[in-house]
């Protein structure tokens, strides 16, 4: 038979512990566990996924998307707004977005228009401090917010930007090679 | 404003327990009657947090609804996709290769050991303690979210299950940060319950607190851990042998009164299984595909997946009971007909019959000892 | 030091008005909590002016008793019968004229007796320090016998509430 | 070496001395005894805010460590400026008072809570001749009018015309009533052994050789400390009997309709009553600001400074009581130990102290081991959980 109060004791004991151990112990060993947010950061978690963002290789205007639409078709809250740009001179459309709206208070970070994307344009983003004052204003991002560069692409998602990157640069030079092919060569006379 | 209200001739005080209040997970709300500090009648009102889940998912190609049934229980996501998973893969008759099926295991029994962590903490928090014993289940529900992180990309919302397999494949190093966990895990549990399980204030508050016969509980159709601490032997893990778990050694335990007392020392002696189940699992998972080769093209483009004209009912053992999601295809993309037994509305079905004649005090225990998300409740 | 002196008249004289009209306040209020209140300044006042005639032990055991736990239990009844002392209750009827004439009549016989009974200040009764021990050697020395007559009334008090209320017990149902 | 150590024993008696003899050099004698209450009484109405200050910083750092996290330590070093920004806070925060509330009595009920809890500072002895009034009923006077709390608790709860407030009025009438009665008879063995009721008297008889002849090391001191200790917690309804506050169950209790600066009242009352409650339970049996080596003074509040933490401690670990285990475990458990507990400190007075130590240890051990018997709902059943396949 316990003593009755043993158990109450044994609990002081236990709370008594994590005081002490509080001051020296290591966060995942029973330590102080909590990260001071604006001085310390957790550690970033390379397939963390927020809102996306929409690649560009170099510069802003070479951007990946060809504004086909399947993500905003696929999108399960229909959170993306996109239009497409048309030729100045023909009207014919431009394989190019006019209008990239993402409405970041409706996305619920799913990551399908990452998984349905044909053109790798369209990924999930890192940046979590997102606040807005409005959310009809502020909270609908339009493209030129929404654009980031591959290098910075490269940066928090090494692991999927690098395949990607090698895809890319293996169907370019396909393309290249083709396309040599396809002109025909320079007969000598 | 104030008033009593005479219920079967005598007087009484009724008094709304939410949807504003500290301990009703959310928001539920009770409508009680009491007498002094004893409760006479109790009504539990639920739909505050309706979200038309059902009828969304209807109007959605079947891939997309994954990332919706993360959001009916939000504290394991993980497990309420197994489920969907499960049926849209009866549905359309695709398996899971050997290394997704072991990945499910793993992360679904993860989840029930975070599930069960936050239930106590929030069911200590509901006794009175102040925050103690919640902020040790976070230390430790910290360390497996991170693991969730780190497969999924998100802590809470996974959304990692696919038919016919899983997102990504998970790396060496993860699995040796799982096992890091599954090893230090125990020593955890020892200080926890050190903490709890023998304490006096917390056995006499606890012990005969909330009684659920058996034979209650099996007619109004409760199951999980509140089920099995009454001392029903139902476990679907063992009944259907769903996913692999038929390959793994490990025991249900149960209880013999069904007090709130039984139901949180079953769900201690679950995390105790689901270690043994995540020491097998860890050390048999092999080496291969992640996702069936059917399921492939339907990656990129959802809609094209349309299953033959049927219907299908998938159900797991979610850490808070059966959770069964049944679907009726009728050749399009989307369900025709989508619908989720979700554990946590059909286990607060026995709520009155528990509280009748309890304290106030025991009332809110018993809400916290039935494990509810409000998420589920609703939908 | 006669200034101080003046001062503390001062302050018992304005304690002795608060106590008067708080205890007009206890018969007049319609709202029966309030009339509560109000009874407790008044016995709280009450004790203020034992202290003032240096009767502490009397002062500090007529807040233990009367305010701690006579009028918390005051307000208790009230609280559970009254539905949190919404009813606010006449405090007159038809009777009320016949009542102040009887009434002022008690008084006045009141005060004559009082004004005529000699109240005999002597100098031992000056002296006498009303000590804690002074008064347990007397509860227990020479008034022990009617000290122990209320400990069994009180006794038998207890014995009949916990009767009264061990009937409403669920498990003793009378068939 | 002696001289020093007397000085500084002194040192807050001597500096109001110097302050009253320069006063009298040019002021008539009657404002002399003005100034000196009026010293007095500042400094007891700045202790006493400054304390439950200090106490909520120090309650929130402690359980922040036990929960294995911070505390607060964003405004100022240590976040000692925190209770400073708190008080701005309160003092800003809108005052909002329920339409169907009582308006005089919901407002009055904060500001008379503080008055008995104020009050009772009078009697602490905060070191040697540092006690405000040293009333020859001290302990008595402080019993009284700590017994007044109830009240404004009760019209707080009841002019609030909220059901959480009205049922956590109730409960506290209840718990006070019910936790006055062990607590007042566990003082009743030091009144004995001291023979008075003075609590600067009660003080010195604990001086003995080496200032350690504390109550508390006697069989009886230290069974009276504890459900003194037990009952304190239990009148300033801190936890595990915060059931009168119960934020699970009842959501704020009698102070859920309460906000801004009249919330801080009744939270400055609480911490108030905490603190001196440890006091006196240091006056009573830890010797109060006997203890050899350091000044009186830092005796006495390291004494009740360690009491405060204790209670804090208990609040980072337990879980609450129910209502009515809490009453029967005052009925039923306290009040017969602390019965058990007089004439076993009444017959420690007349017999040698060897033989003393010999007959009361067995008797207050096994009336403990019978009531833990007789009161069988208070211990926990053993159950064995089967593992099915």
């Amino acid at each position: 038979m316990t003593l009755f109060g043993t158990g109450v004791l044994k609990g002081l004991i236990v709370t008594l512990k994590n005081f002490a151990t509080s001051y020296f112990r290591k966060p995942d060993n029973g330590g102080i566990f909590t990260v001071q947010y604006p001085e310390e950061r957790a550690k970033e978690i390379e397939s963390f996924r927020n809102f996306p963002f929409l690649v560009y290789d170099g510069t802003p205007e070479k951007i990946r998307c060809v504004a086909c639409g399947i993500c905003e078709r696929e999108c399960p809250p229909k959170c993306i707004h996109i239009v497409m740009e048309t030729e100045a001179g023909t009207g014919k459309p431009a394989k190019r977005p006019a209008v990239f709206e993402i409405d970041y208070g409706l996305c619920m970070n799913c990551g399908m228009c990452e998984d349905v994307c044909p053109f790798d344009s369209i990924y999930m983003d890192h940046a979590f401090e997102v606040t807005a004052s409005d959310r009809t204003q502020e909270l609908v991002r339009p493209k030129e917010t929404l654009l980031k560069s591959n290098d910075y692409f490269l940066k928090i998602r090494p692991g999927t930007a690098t395949p990607v990157d090698q895809k890319r640069r293996a169907a370019e030079e396909k393309k290249k090679t083709a396309q040599a092919a396809a002109t025909p060569p320079k007969t000598n006379p | 404003m104030i008033n009593t209200k005479s219920l079967e001739g005598s007087q009484m005080l009724e008094i709304n327990f939410g949807p504003q209040h500290p301990s009703t997970h959310g928001v539920f709300r009770m409508n009680v009657f009491l007498e002094g500090e004893k409760i006479c009648a109790l009504k539990p009102v639920m739909g505050y947090l309706h979200r038309n889940h059902e009828l969304i998912a209807e109007n959605l190609p079947y891939a997309a609804v994954m990332a919706y049934t993360d959001r009916l229980d939000y504290f394991n996501s993980m497990a309420n996709n197994f489920g969907y998973a499960l049926a849209v893969e009866k549905l359309a008759d695709i398996e899971a290769p050997e290394r997704a099926a072991y990945l499910r295991v793993i992360m679904a029994e993860l989840a029930r050991i975070v599930n069960h962590l936050m239930l106590i903490g929030f069911l200590l928090n509901d006794l009175g303690a102040f925050f103690t014993p919640v902020l040790y289940a976070f230390r430790e529900r910290e360390k497996i979210l991170d693991i969730f992180e780190e497969v999924s990309g998100s802590r809470m919302m996974c959304n990692y299950f696919r038919f016919g397999g899983v997102k990504r494949d998970v790396s060496a190093e993860t699995l040796a940060a799982i096992k890091k966990i599954v090893a230090g895990f125990p020593a955890f549990l020892e200080e926890f319950e050190a903490l709890l399980t023998e304490n006096e204030i917390l056995c006499m508050r606890c012990q005969n607190v909330g009684v659920l016969p058996a034979d209650l509980a099996v007619n109004a159709g409760i199951t999980g851990p509140v089920l099995r601490a009454s001392g029903v032997n139902y476990d679907l893990r063992k009944v259907d042998a769903y996913g692999l778990y038929d390959r793994f050694d490990f025991k249900v335990p149960l209880g013999k009164k069904g007090d709130v007392y039984d139901r949180y020392y079953v769900r201690v002696l679950e995390m105790r299984e689901s270690l043994k189940i995540l020491e097998q699992a860890l050390a048999k998972i092999p080496q291969g595909d992640i996702l069936n080769k059917k399921a492939l093209p339907f990656l990129k483009a959802p809609r094209n997946f349309k299953p033959a004209v049927g219907e299908a009912y998938g159900r797991i053992e979610s850490p808070k009971g059966e959770l069964g999601y049944y679907l009726v295809s009728d050749g399009t993309p989307q369900p025709w007909r989508y619908h989720v037994r979700a554990p946590s509305l059909i286990n607060l079905t026995v709520l009155e019959d528990m509280c009748v004649g309890q304290k106030v005090a025991d009332a809110i225990i018993i809400l916290g000892s039935i494990d509810i998300v409000l998420g589920e409740t609703d939908r | 030091m006669e200034t101080l002196e003046l001062f503390v008249r001062i302050g018992i004289y304005t304690l002795m008005a608060l106590v008067l009209v708080f205890a007009l306040g206890v018969v007049t209020l319609r709202n029966l909590f309030h009339c509560a209140l109000c009874l407790a300044a008044v016995l709280i006042g009450t004790a203020m002016l034992y202290v003032g005639l240096r009767a502490d032990f009397l002062a500090a055991v007529q807040i233990l008793i009367y305010v701690g736990a006579v009028m918390t239990l005051v307000i208790f009844v009230i609280m559970l019968t009254e539905h949190l002392g919404e009813k606010s209750i006449r405090q007159n009827n038809r009777q009320s004229p016949a009542a102040v004439i009887s009434l002022s009549g008690i008084v006045v016989l009141l005060a004559a007796l009082l004004l005529r009974t000699p109240w005999p200040v002597t100098d031992k009764a000056l002296q006498a320090k009303a000590s804690v021990m002074a008064l347990g050697k007397a509860l227990m020395g020479t008034y022990a016998f009617p000290f122990e007559v209320i400990s069994v009334i009180l006794i038998a008090c207890l014995i009949g509430a916990i009767a009264i209320a061990k009937k409403d017990l669920p498990g003793e149902d009378v068939s | 070496m002696k001289e020093i150590e007397f000085f500084v024993d002194l040192i807050f008696v001597n500096a109001k001395g110097w302050c009253l003899d320069l006063l009298g050099h040019f002021l008539p004698d009657w404002t002399v005894v003005l100034v000196s209450i009026i010293i007095s009484a500042v400094v007891i109405m700045v202790l006493g805010p400054l304390v439950m200050m200090y106490l909520t910083l120090l309650e929130r750092k402690v359980i922040g460590r036990i929960q294995n996290r911070y505390g607060p330590n964003r405004v100022g070093k240590w976040g000692l400026l925190q209770p400073i920004a708190d008080g701005i806070k309160m003092f800003t925060k809108e005052d909002i008072v329920p339409a169907q509330a009582d308006k005089i009595i919901h407002f009055l009920a904060p500001v008379i809570i503080v008055i008995p809890a104020l009050m009772v500072f009078l009697v602490v002895p905060f070191g040697e001749r540092m006690t405000a009034v040293n009333l020859n009923i001290g302990l008595l006077y402080f019993i009284a009018v700590s017994s007044i709390t109830t009240i404004p608790i009760f019209m707080g709860s009841w002019a609030s015309r909220n059901k959480y407030s009205l049922l956590g009025g109730m409960r506290t009438a209840a718990q006070m009533i019910s936790y006055e009665v062990p607590m007042t008879l566990s003082v009743v063995p030091v009144i004995m052994m001291s023979q008075s009721l003075s609590t600067n008297t009660i003080v010195m008889t604990q001086a003995g050789d080496m200032d350690l002849h504390w109550f508390v090391f006697t069989p009886w001191g230290l069974v009276g400390f504890v459900i003194f200790f037990l009952c304190a917690v239990a009148e300033c309804n801190r936890p595990p009997f915060d059931l009168p506050e119960a934020e699970s169950e009842l959501v704020a209790g009698f102070h859920t309709e309460y906000s801004g600066m009249k919330f801080a009242l009744f939270y400055m009352a609480e911490y108030m009553n905490a603190f001196t409650l440890c006091g006196i339970a240091t006056t009573l049996f830890l010797g109060g600001w006997q203890g050899p080596l350091f000044p009186s003074w830092l005796w006495f509040f390291g004494k009740t400074f360690l009491l405060i933490c204790v209670m804090i401690w208990f609040r980072g670990t337990f879980p609450r009581f129910r209502v009515d285990q809490l009453m029967g475990f005052a009925w039923k458990f306290l009040l017969p130990l602390t019965l058990i507990n007089i004439p076993v400190a009444a017959l420690w007075f007349f017999v040698p102290e060897q033989l003393a130590w010999i007959y009361s240890v067995p008797i207050l051990a096994v009336s403990l081991w019978g009531l833990v018997k007789l009161n069988r709902s208070f211990v926990p059943e053993k159950r064995i959980y089967p593992l099915a396949d």
